[in-house]
């Protein structure tokens, strides 16, 4: 079984305290917006130059000067600001972000990200993953546990080029909630509704650690 | 630096903009995807049929748009971007080997584009250490952490794309249509401000100009601007 | 960073704003001369008698305003500044050794304050090469002309002055007022606004707000601004 | 005789070409803003974050948020626009201010100047100062050829703490108007009215070129 994309985010919406600036990659990590819960305020910062992003606009009300990092039409919340490239990654450098939530092809255990690059075959860029990852106190990964061919996505040591280096705080899978301690690898915090401990270990090819009772996720 | 006259200024269209752009030159193009984008001068530099060009642009358009246009027709030797994913020519041309490319993360691209502005000839960033960005550069520990030295870029020409501007060079821009255009209006040795809308010396508030005249070498009303939407997503009225 | 709830960051008043604050701190502080001063703080400053304060500052206020309020009572114990030239009692203090004073070129005091908000740890300036300034620093070569190596600061607090603020954070600065304050708002770990109008969130256009509310941790209506000038000059109505 | 200190800013605004953005610094280069040559349009920037500088308020119009670096109250042009510090020395690093005026207490016959400091008795700081003489491509000292003992300003070797070294290019002073090569010294290029070369070679301690015919100044 396992979550869905929209349940990985729900989950990871969880982690959200009130008061913080938040950055969200493509993707699942986009899907977190929707999931904010209730009395916790959070401004949404794209790095391509908005602070207080809001939703998707309704239609016929699309402006090509609103964008979010992912080529989006954008609305801007009350209380937003544009800026340029250059202030919003002084924002990110500067660790004025409180949670920065991204996407990974794979993740070592001792924090280790690659999610850019597949040499010779996916030659997109990193965009602005670089920067996030390397000055981001607290980084959540957001993916799937296995690629499409079921081979786990969470490693010993990445196989792919590198986004960061030991910078993965936490992660969340469709099987499970992990957090990354360099010394000792994967420690299993939360398993997915109906997961087995079992299935978690089979999937994941990093060491695991697994300690006391691993409670279900409450979503 | 040249010592532009700031009331000559305005210059036509974006073809009079060009003087002195010749084949194998750098030149930075403002825009992040398609928003922002100099639209005019892209046209322009694609009518003159300039080559060889070497690009520092955050994205490489797509394929019938933005820069796009010019890798279609060969003329972009070599880029410099962060992110290139929606453009099938330029994986083509990139996998073949006929387009050199040059792949720097975002934040590190914005401040290379700023430190050439600002006269900062090099900077420790955190971004791309242990990575292959990293590679051949030199590296030194700041506060515990590894930082990498990256130096600032050089553009003989830049080409931006503002909302509005005056005939001193002064521009706003709107929304997240600023993205990179202000620390490449900064680099630029020559910049060329394309505008929606071009307005006389003193009609802009003087407190909310993005970037000063100073930047700004040459400057024109743009017309028939496109302003593509890459991806549009809305939601329901019901929601 | 603290994870500073933005719905609170309104405090009642200047006092409220210093929670925290303690002796031998270092503490940044917009303006230029005594235009753009955070007046409110300096005051609260000086009431809560903290002592052994490093100041950031370009400038060290005048005998009876700005921060020569906080010479007086000798709660400053050593300057960081540009230029100092016009507070006797700073010249008496630092002649006669009381007070340690560090001066830096005006514009890699600036840079030291945006690298600090900025991530950047370190950078390259041609500012002070071959001075007194450049003592000790690394020095480097690029394109020919020696750059000197200059730090990031850190600063656990900055105090700065804008002309309106939101409730979220933003500031919008006014005229020359601007000048230290965006940069030193970026850089305190915990920055206080003060302002001269203090709105609700969504009354500032986002297209012109100079500062954005992530820089800002609190933020409070100011009163009483004196707004004292400096050097009045004026010209005849007849020229 | 010797030049009057607005003769000397008049015979410096001769230098001025029209588009310019120049920087004039406290005392006697203030005072070359009077002098702009006819159809010469220039903009002037004051490191504080003004761009387009006007001249002093009428009286009764002072506002305590417009002032110039040497914190006098001033107005701003039609076109002017306000900034930060850090933007301010971005334009003068980045050499985007084509002539920078500035006074001085010595300069040396290599160009190296020294303006900031008298040590032990003045110590006022150098304040933007040093980032203007590192980074303008054109630097013309505005000042006395003697102090008020009488002693040359134009020396071999600077006494007091540099500001910076190599880079002034050209000198005016109330006797004469002079060029900096690193190579050979001061080269003389003009006399003031009614000053013999004489005058101007007992007056300089440093090396000093008088090649040709010298011209007087025109005012």
């Amino acid at each position: 079984m396992g979550l869905s994309k929209d349940q990985i985010a729900q989950r990871i919406a969880q982690e959200l305290s009130d008061g913080w600036y938040v950055n969200l990659g493509i993707g699942i990590p986009t899907l977190v917006a929707n999931h904010i819960p209730q009395g916790v305020n959070v401004e949404f910062q794209s790095e391509n130059g908005i602070l207080g992003m809001g939703p998707f606009p309704f239609e016929g009300e699309e402006d090509a000067d609103l964008i979010n990092a992912g080529k989006q039409t954008i609305t801007a919340m009350p209380g937003a600001s544009f800026f340029s490239s250059e202030l919003s990654f002084a924002m990110i450098r500067g660790q004025h972000v409180q949670l920065t939530v991204l996407g990974a092809m794979e993740v070592s255990d001792n924090g280790d990200i690659a999610n850019w690059k597949i040499p010779g075959r996916m030659v997109k860029g990193m965009g602005g993953a670089m920067d996030l990852v390397a000055s981001a106190e607290n980084i959540i990964v957001a993916m799937q546990h296995t690629n499409r061919a079921g081979e786990s996505k969470l490693l010993t040591n990445c196989s792919l080029p590198l986004t960061g280096v030991q910078c993965v705080k936490k992660i969340v899978t469709d099987l499970a909630v992990l957090e990354v301690d360099p010394e000792r690898g994967f420690v299993l915090l939360e398993r997915a509704p109906g997961v087995t401990i079992d299935e978690i270990r089979s999937k994941t090819a990093g060491r695991l650690v697994v300690e006391g009772n691993i409670p279900e996720m409450q979503l | 630096m040249s010592t532009t006259k700031y009331i000559s200024k305005v210059v036509p269209d974006a073809t009079a903009a060009l003087e002195g752009l010749e084949d194998n030159m750098t030149m930075m193009f403002g825009g992040f995807g398609l928003c922002g984008i100099p639209e005019n001068s892209i046209s322009a530099i694609r009518e003159k049929g300039t080559t060889g060009i070497t690009c520092i642009s955050n994205n490489a358009g797509i394929d019938d748009f933005g820069l796009g246009l010019l890798l279609h027709t060969r003329q972009i030797k070599k880029m410099i971007a962060s992110y290139v994913g929606e453009n099938d020519e330029f994986e083509r041309q990139m996998l073949s080997g006929e387009l050199e490319v040059e792949l720097i993360p975002q934040g590190t691209l914005a401040e290379r584009c700023r430190a050439a502005g600002a006269g900062v000839p090099a900077f420790y960033t955190p971004a791309g250490y242990g990575t292959e960005v990293a590679k051949g550069k030199e590296m030194r520990v700041f506060n515990g952490k590894p930082h990498i030295l990256e130096h600032a870029f050089e553009a003989p020409f830049a080409f931006v794309k503002a909302w509005k501007g005056d005939k001193a060079g002064n521009l706003i821009f709107k929304g997240t249509a600023r993205n990179f255009n202000p620390m490449m209006a900064m680099a630029g040795k020559i910049t060329v401000a394309e505008v929606e809308e071009l307005v006389e010396v003193g009609q802009l508030e003087p407190n909310s100009i993005h970037i000063p005249g100073i930047f700004v070498q040459r400057i024109f009303q743009g017309v028939d601007y496109e302003k593509r939407i890459e991806q549009r997503t809305v939601r329901a009225k019901s929601e």
